[in-house]
């Protein structure tokens, strides 16, 4: 299979891995872990794992569509109002004594609907997607406390078919990691290897060039911003079913997280490259550092210094380890 | 005019942050109800961002209103010294709840005491899992009165149960999924970990959700309530919540402005004429705190609460 | 003559990882000289001046300046030198006005603390008016990729430089434009500024340079007095072997068809171009020559419906077209070479491979929908082959080529769909004289095969060599046509700049 | 003078003025000020307008930074905690004993060298702005809340000649104001008609190409970088000297909102176009819309949407108007 996303090549497994993009960010990751486990019995407990992953899962979600989404050149400020918009869209339709399911996929569709919205603006009025997707969160925040007054939704007496997709375990795996693990691997397999993404890689890479090789890239760009904020729907709804509640404030500054994932892993804000893969292990690092931090009971005072000079040496340790190797 | 009623247009103003918080609806309606009571209008104002600036910005502009009194919850205290002491020399009676600006002339500070929350909830830990035990503590660091909740609760433990131990402090700023990443960690930390308690209710639902997936068995103590706690109180997965009473701090809140605009009415035993100060002054109200449970549960459900109520 | 020497590299080295670019070359530059400098594409030129400008460092070898060693940190450092380079790939600010643009390293090392943006553009307006009609005020981003090269050229002009470099100045110009360059060149030279002129055509060489050095995969071969030798001298140094510089065979007459593969009537744009009518037959190559702006490539555009809105009627094959978009006309075989390749010919960060599957994923997806990559790879490799690129691994990405081979990766993006017909637009825009003979004998077949071929131009003996006919664009219309004998470049040139006819005479003498 | 940061022409003022890519921004402004003044009797009075430049002046000086800072091609995320940082260390140091102008200078220096700390990362260790500034943002406030233990400071001691920054007002206008207006129409001049800031523009539009032409344009960006935050330095004093206190959680979310002022009054995310009069325009336009939703007393369940459809719209005009133009 093929690990970075440029670049077709057959070499032996042990090459292709060592010159892989991500290779820097995954020897970083095993360090801090087994750093961790030393400093911690309890690091690498199954029960810890599992909890590590839970934090991250459903908004890693949101890290597959924001890092299609850079790729193809745009960027999306709105993710989190989208999630939380997604949670109170599906509440509060349920209260409304609609099927939780249908309620459900009535918020998902008026979350791709948002991102159709943006994605009018950026292609055909011409407006950047900072600017939009920042019109746009305001106004989907508005939105959520508009339906919830401010308050948010206990939704307890959701049925527990429903809760399961966020409560519920296969064996035992948390459905919840199962789902995650389903969108990562198959956005990831479209992203590398189908056509259709492909050219998203050439829109992101050279609008211009995209458009003279006959790729309709406006299309491309409103559909990785429409997939973005569907994304956002699909996430909020899982939340919604794992928290039995759908809060309006929820995801504030979610945005920047989501981003800072996937630019760790390797996308670039200005478009043309990324991995999914890449992106979930720069989720993985933000969550592994902030769970051990939690785990070491670091003083407060003290984790945001720790957090943000790891995170600063990781990236630096990893840009190092890409240029040595190039 | 002899009797303590509005005139015509008289008006009140309720000044927040974070305008949306639902924190603030039923101080609205104990502030309008008591507004209702004496004819007088009122007005819900602020700023919906977390932005001091923008909260002096409105706050400033309320005033160009010429209000006959502003309750306000300053989002810090200091910066709103110079602000709320214009209002008053601008004979705008301004009263402060939940959170003080105790360097300014403000006329009142209605709150419910967070020392005495966080004794109760101290004692009430200790009187569940014992005075021997280990315990935890969220926080949202910045925000006194929620900082108030803890730094106390750490220091009455420590001063009269000694034998309890804290074992994990997070800051998780109300955001839940942040604190559910927090408890996840602090319960593998600490498998023999008795109780949490957590400053406000966002935190909280993250907690509870940790905690249940971890199967184990802590006791949660919160302040404030959601629908979706009040959910888990009612389930028997948190133990109790403190309530801080909001529709006193609106009711008192109003009460309070209101009489300081009509001191008219009011001539007490002191120097307050030669001094040329206002008579109606109360630095001090506590309006108390209520305590939910799974029996009272059904009465501190803010949308039931809200059906068929104005919330403007 | 040692004192006359200004500049001399001694055993320079420089590689990019494995790829050997310089494997210890000497050069050596005389004051008041022209001096060429050629060789295939990827030989090393441009990373020899890259290293001469301070912008690469070698990794060995020695630079000599007026006989002492220097070493040349910074394009800063060689400015301070007195040296200026033109470069292969445009460098210009495009949010920035042309004035400021040619005036950027006076601006940077100005002691003044204030601009003087009255003086930039006049002194901007004295500059250019030696070259061309632009105005110092425009943003670079809003002039066409030709204007782009002659502000580069103006900005060169203005350093108070004593080495000029010029690396490949004309690819883009017409004749025109490049005989003025070359008048002040001679100017600058007797002057005695020194000038190392890059170029893959022969004529200019021979007609404006007193040496020549020649270059082969990174190592020197040879430096000539131009008069002393043939052009087939230089191109023997550069490739190793003779090389068949003739342009291919025209269309015998006895195999012309009265086929017509492409039909253009009253195609019209209302801002660039009207009423456009023109035939191509099969088996023939027909070519567009025009001044600088004259719309030769908005309408080619316009046909393959990749920029503006146009009407008119275009049939293919005698099928009336209903194109919408560019995509459509790549899928009834219509493709366009853009002019621009590194705006929007290519996708410099992703892979060779890539790049060349770009126009029709179609052949390299499997039925599933996902990328075949040995058949992305297959299809790279048989281009690459017979175009003769010089790459290190498919994978590579675009930007490491150097400026002909990247041109060499358009092109073979184009051939990847195996198209009816290809408008290609300056189509060996930096193409060493044995790739362009190859790229000449390649359209020359397809055409014959039956495949319609639009060549525009501004190099004219190009033109004249490879095309059957030859239409003239001027000021947004079909001027003229030329074929057979009247096929000349005074004929052309008239045609293209009849209303200016002061200048024609001053470039014919 | 020259209005427009590029080109330098000369024609009629009125052309002039017209071409502006201002124009459409001021009209606009004009607009909502004109329909504000007729839907509320408060809008014009002089205590609504202090209210309101008093509301963006102090940002309005981080904006500036930020609008130089783009135009070199960088980005800042970090502006809100710095200035937050330099409220506290200039506090702290007070506290201490040491002389508040000897304190906001320390303070101010302080600021400066996070700049040069983060323009090291980017320039010399080659990481993207926006994810160094990530870092450091995170930092910064842990910083703070090291420095204060989450507490604000009361600062109520400080000697009112230093509240007099923040307080005071010469006539009837308001010192704040008085050095916003001074550092904007500096730097506005300065990034005009000066060659060193012209710098900036070339090094943000074609890195290449500068550096080709031999501006040090590593340099030009660690100086930017190190200039944004200085000034987040200067606004962090003023905010203390206004507040008569330091806030350790001062400015969160300041960031968005300085960066969506400088991008609505057309400073480009990918560097080498922007003004400092259209970034203070656009800062005027979203405190206008705040300001004006609070006077309306538009239901706070409502102020978000209405804002950011006024925004969207707003933005949506000036691009239309601008397409127009040229
Ligand atoms: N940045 C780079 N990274 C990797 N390889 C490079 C880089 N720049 C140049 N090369 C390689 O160095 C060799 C020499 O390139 P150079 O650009 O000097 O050729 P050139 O003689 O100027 O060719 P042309 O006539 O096509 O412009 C080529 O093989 C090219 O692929
Ligand atoms: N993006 C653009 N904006 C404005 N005018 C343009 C633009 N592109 C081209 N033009 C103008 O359109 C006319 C035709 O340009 P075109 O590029 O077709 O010329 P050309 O004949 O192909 O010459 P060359 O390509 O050699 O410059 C010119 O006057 C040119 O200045
Ligand atoms: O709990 C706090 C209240 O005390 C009040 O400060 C408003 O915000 C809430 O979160
Ligand atoms: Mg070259
Ligand atoms: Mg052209």
């Amino acid at each position: 299979m093929e690990l970075t996303a440029n670049g077709p090549r057959s070499r032996s497994p042990l090459i292709k891995l060592l010159k892989m993009r991500e290779t820097g960010l995954i020897a970083i990751i095993l360090v801090l872990c087994i750093g961790m486990s030393f400093a911690s019995p309890y690091f690498l407990t199954w029960v810890n794992m599992r909890a590590m992953v839970m934090a991250f899962a459903v908004e890693g979600i949101v890290v597959v569509g924001m890092t299609i989404l850079l790729i193809s050149g745009g960027i999306d400020l709105s993710v989190g109002s989208v999630t939380a918009l997604a949670m109170v869209i599906a509440g509060w339709l349920f209260l409304q004594g609609i099927d939780p399911w249908v309620a459900s996929a009535i918020s998902i569709v008026a979350c791709t609907g948002i991102g159709a919205f943006m994605g009018y603006f950026v292609t055909r009025v011409g407006l950047h997607h900072f600017i939009v997707s920042l019109a746009v969160m305001v106004i989907a925040r508005g939105a959520c406390l508009l339906m919830t007054g401010g308050r948010p939704i206990g939704l307890f007496t959701l049925p527990p078919e429903f809760k399961f997709i966020g409560q519920g375990a296969i064996g035992p795996i948390p459905l919840v990691i199962i789902i995650f693990l389903i969108v990562v691997l198959t956005f990831d397999f479209m992203l590398r290897r189908t056509t259709a993404f492909r050219k998203v890689f050439y829109t992101g890479s050279n609008e211009k060039a995209a458009a003279y090789s006959g790729i309709r890239t406006k299309r491309v760009i409103f559909l990785t911003t429409t997939l973005c904020s569907a994304l956002c729907g699909v996430a909020g709804i899982i939340y919604m079913a794992r928290f039995g509640s759908a809060q309006p404030t929820f995801g504030l500054g979610m945005e920047l997280n989501v981003i800072a994932a996937a630019v760790i892993g390797g996308a670039s804000l200005n478009g043309g490259s990324g991995t999914i893969f890449g992106a979930i292990l720069g989720t993985v690092l933000l969550s592994v550092v902030s769970s051990s931090l939690a785990l070491l009971d670091v003083s407060v005072y003290w984790q945001d210094i720790i957090r943000g000079s790891i995170l600063l040496a990781a990236v630096s340790i990893d840009h190092y380890l890409n240029k040595r190797r190039r | 005019q002899d009797t303590l009623r509005c005139a015509e247009g008289e008006t009140y103003i309720m000044n927040v942050m974070v305008s949306a918080h639902p924190y603030w609806v039923p101080v609205y309606q104990g502030f309008k109800q008591a507004a209702e009571a004496f004819g007088c209008e009122t007005v819900f104002s602020g700023t919906p961002d977390y932005d001091i600036t923008k909260q002096i910005a409105s706050f400033e502009q309320d005033m160009v209103k010429q209000p006959a009194g502003i309750l306000v919850h300053p989002m810090q205290s200091d910066p709103f010294i110079e602000p709320i002491n214009r209002a008053m020399d601008n004979n705008i009676e301004v009263v402060t709840f939940a959170a003080d600006s105790p360097n300014s002339n403000r006329t009142a500070y209605i709150t419910s005491d967070n020392l005495a929350e966080a004794k109760f909830a101290a004692d009430e830990i200790v009187s569940q899992i014992g005075a021997t035990g280990q315990y935890a503590v969220l926080e949202n660091p910045g925000q006194s009165n929620h900082d108030l909740r803890v730094t106390a609760l750490i220091d009455y433990m420590e001063a009269n149960y000694p034998d309890m131990k804290l074992v994990g402090r997070q800051a998780t700023n109300q955001d839940s999924t942040a604190a559910y990443r927090a408890t996840a960690s602090i319960l593998q930390a600490n498998p023999d970990l008795g109780a949490i308690w957590i400053p406000e209710a966002g935190s909280a639902e993250g907690a509870v959700a940790a905690i249940l997936e971890a199967k184990s068995d802590v006791l949660v103590m919160h302040a404030d309530i959601t629908p979706a706690t009040l959910e888990h109180i009612k389930a028997g997965n948190i133990h109790m919540a403190l309530n801080p009473n909001q529709g006193m701090q609106g009711f008192m809140g109003f009460l309070s402005a209101f009489f300081a605009a009509h001191s008219e009415v009011f001539d007490p035993f002191n120097d307050y004429k030669v001094s040329g100060y206002n008579p109606v002054q109360i630095p001090f109200v506590d309006n108390g705190f209520s305590v939910i449970t799974k029996e009272n549960a059904d009465s501190f459900d803010l949308n039931v609460y809200m059906e068929g109520r104005d919330p403007n | 003559m040692q004192e006359d020497l200004i500049l001399k590299i001694v055993n320079l080295k420089k590689s990019f990882g494995p790829v050997r670019a310089l494997r210890g070359v000497d050069f050596e530059l005389r004051r008041g000289e022209i001096h060429a400098l050629a060789g295939e594409n990827g030989a090393g030129k441009s990373t020899l001046m890259n290293i001469i400008d301070g912008i690469l460092q070698p990794d060995s070898g020695e630079i000599f300046w007026n006989g002492e060693p220097v070493s040349i940190a910074s394009p800063t450092e060689a400015q301070k030198l007195g040296i200026g380079l033109v470069h292969q790939e445009i460098a210009l600010c495009p949010e920035v006005t042309v004035a400021e643009n040619i005036f950027m390293s006076t601006t940077n090392q100005s002691r003044r603390m204030l601009m003087d943006y009255a003086g930039l553009a006049r002194k901007a307006r004295d500059v250019l008016g030696q070259l061309a009609d632009i105005d110092p005020a425009t943003l670079v981003r809003d002039l066409p990729i030709s204007d782009q090269q002659l502000v580069e050229i103006a900005k060169a002009l203005t350093l108070d430089c004593r080495v000029l470099i010029l690396d490949e100045p004309t690819a883009a110009l017409t004749e025109r434009e490049a005989n003025l360059l070359f008048t002040i060149m001679r100017r600058l030279a007797y002057q005695g500024i020194s000038i190392i002129y890059i170029s893959h055509r022969m004529v200019e060489i021979f007609d404006n340079c007193d040496r020549v050095t020649v270059f082969r995969d990174g190592q020197f071969i040879t430096t000539q007095i131009v008069a002393e030798i043939e052009p087939a001298d230089v191109v023997n140094a550069m490739v190793g072997r003779v090389v068949d510089t003739l342009y291919p065979d025209k269309l015998r007459v006895e195999d012309a068809s009265e086929d017509v593969i492409l039909d253009v009537k009253n195609l019209t744009d209302t801002r660039r171009f009207h009423d456009v009518s023109f035939q191509l037959k099969r088996g023939e190559i027909l070519g567009i020559a025009g001044l600088i702006g004259a719309g030769r490539s908005e309408i080619v555009k316009g046909i393959c419906h990749l920029e503006g809105t146009v009407t008119g009627d275009v049939r293919l094959n005698g099928e009336r077209l209903n194109l919408r978009t560019y995509g459509d006309s790549i899928r009834a075989g219509m493709v366009y070479l853009s002019e621009d390749r590194k705006g929007d010919g290519l996708f410099l960060e992703m892979s060779i491979a890539e790049n060349i599957s770009a126009l029709d994923l179609g052949l390299v997806t499997t039925t599933a929908g996902t990328i075949n990559s040995q058949r992305e790879e297959a299809l790279a490799e048989s281009l690459a082959r017979k175009l003769n690129l010089k790459y290190g691994k498919l994978s590579d990405p675009v930007s490491s080529l150097s400026g002909g081979n990247q041109q060499k990766v358009a092109i073979a993006k184009m051939l990847s769909v195996n198209p009816k017909l290809i408008f290609l637009d300056e189509p060996t825009r930096g193409v060493d004289v044995g790739a362009k003979a190859e790229i000449h004998r390649i359209l020359r077949s397809l055409a014959s095969s039956g495949v319609g071929i639009v060549v525009i131009s501004s190099e004219l003996p190009e033109l004249i060599g490879i095309s059957d006919r030859v239409l003239v664009v001027r000021e947004g219309r079909i001027s003229g046509e030329v074929s057979g004998e009247v096929m000349t470049e005074e004929n052309i040139m008239y045609l293209a700049s009849v209303l200016d006819a002061p200048q024609l005479n001053a470039m014919t003498a």
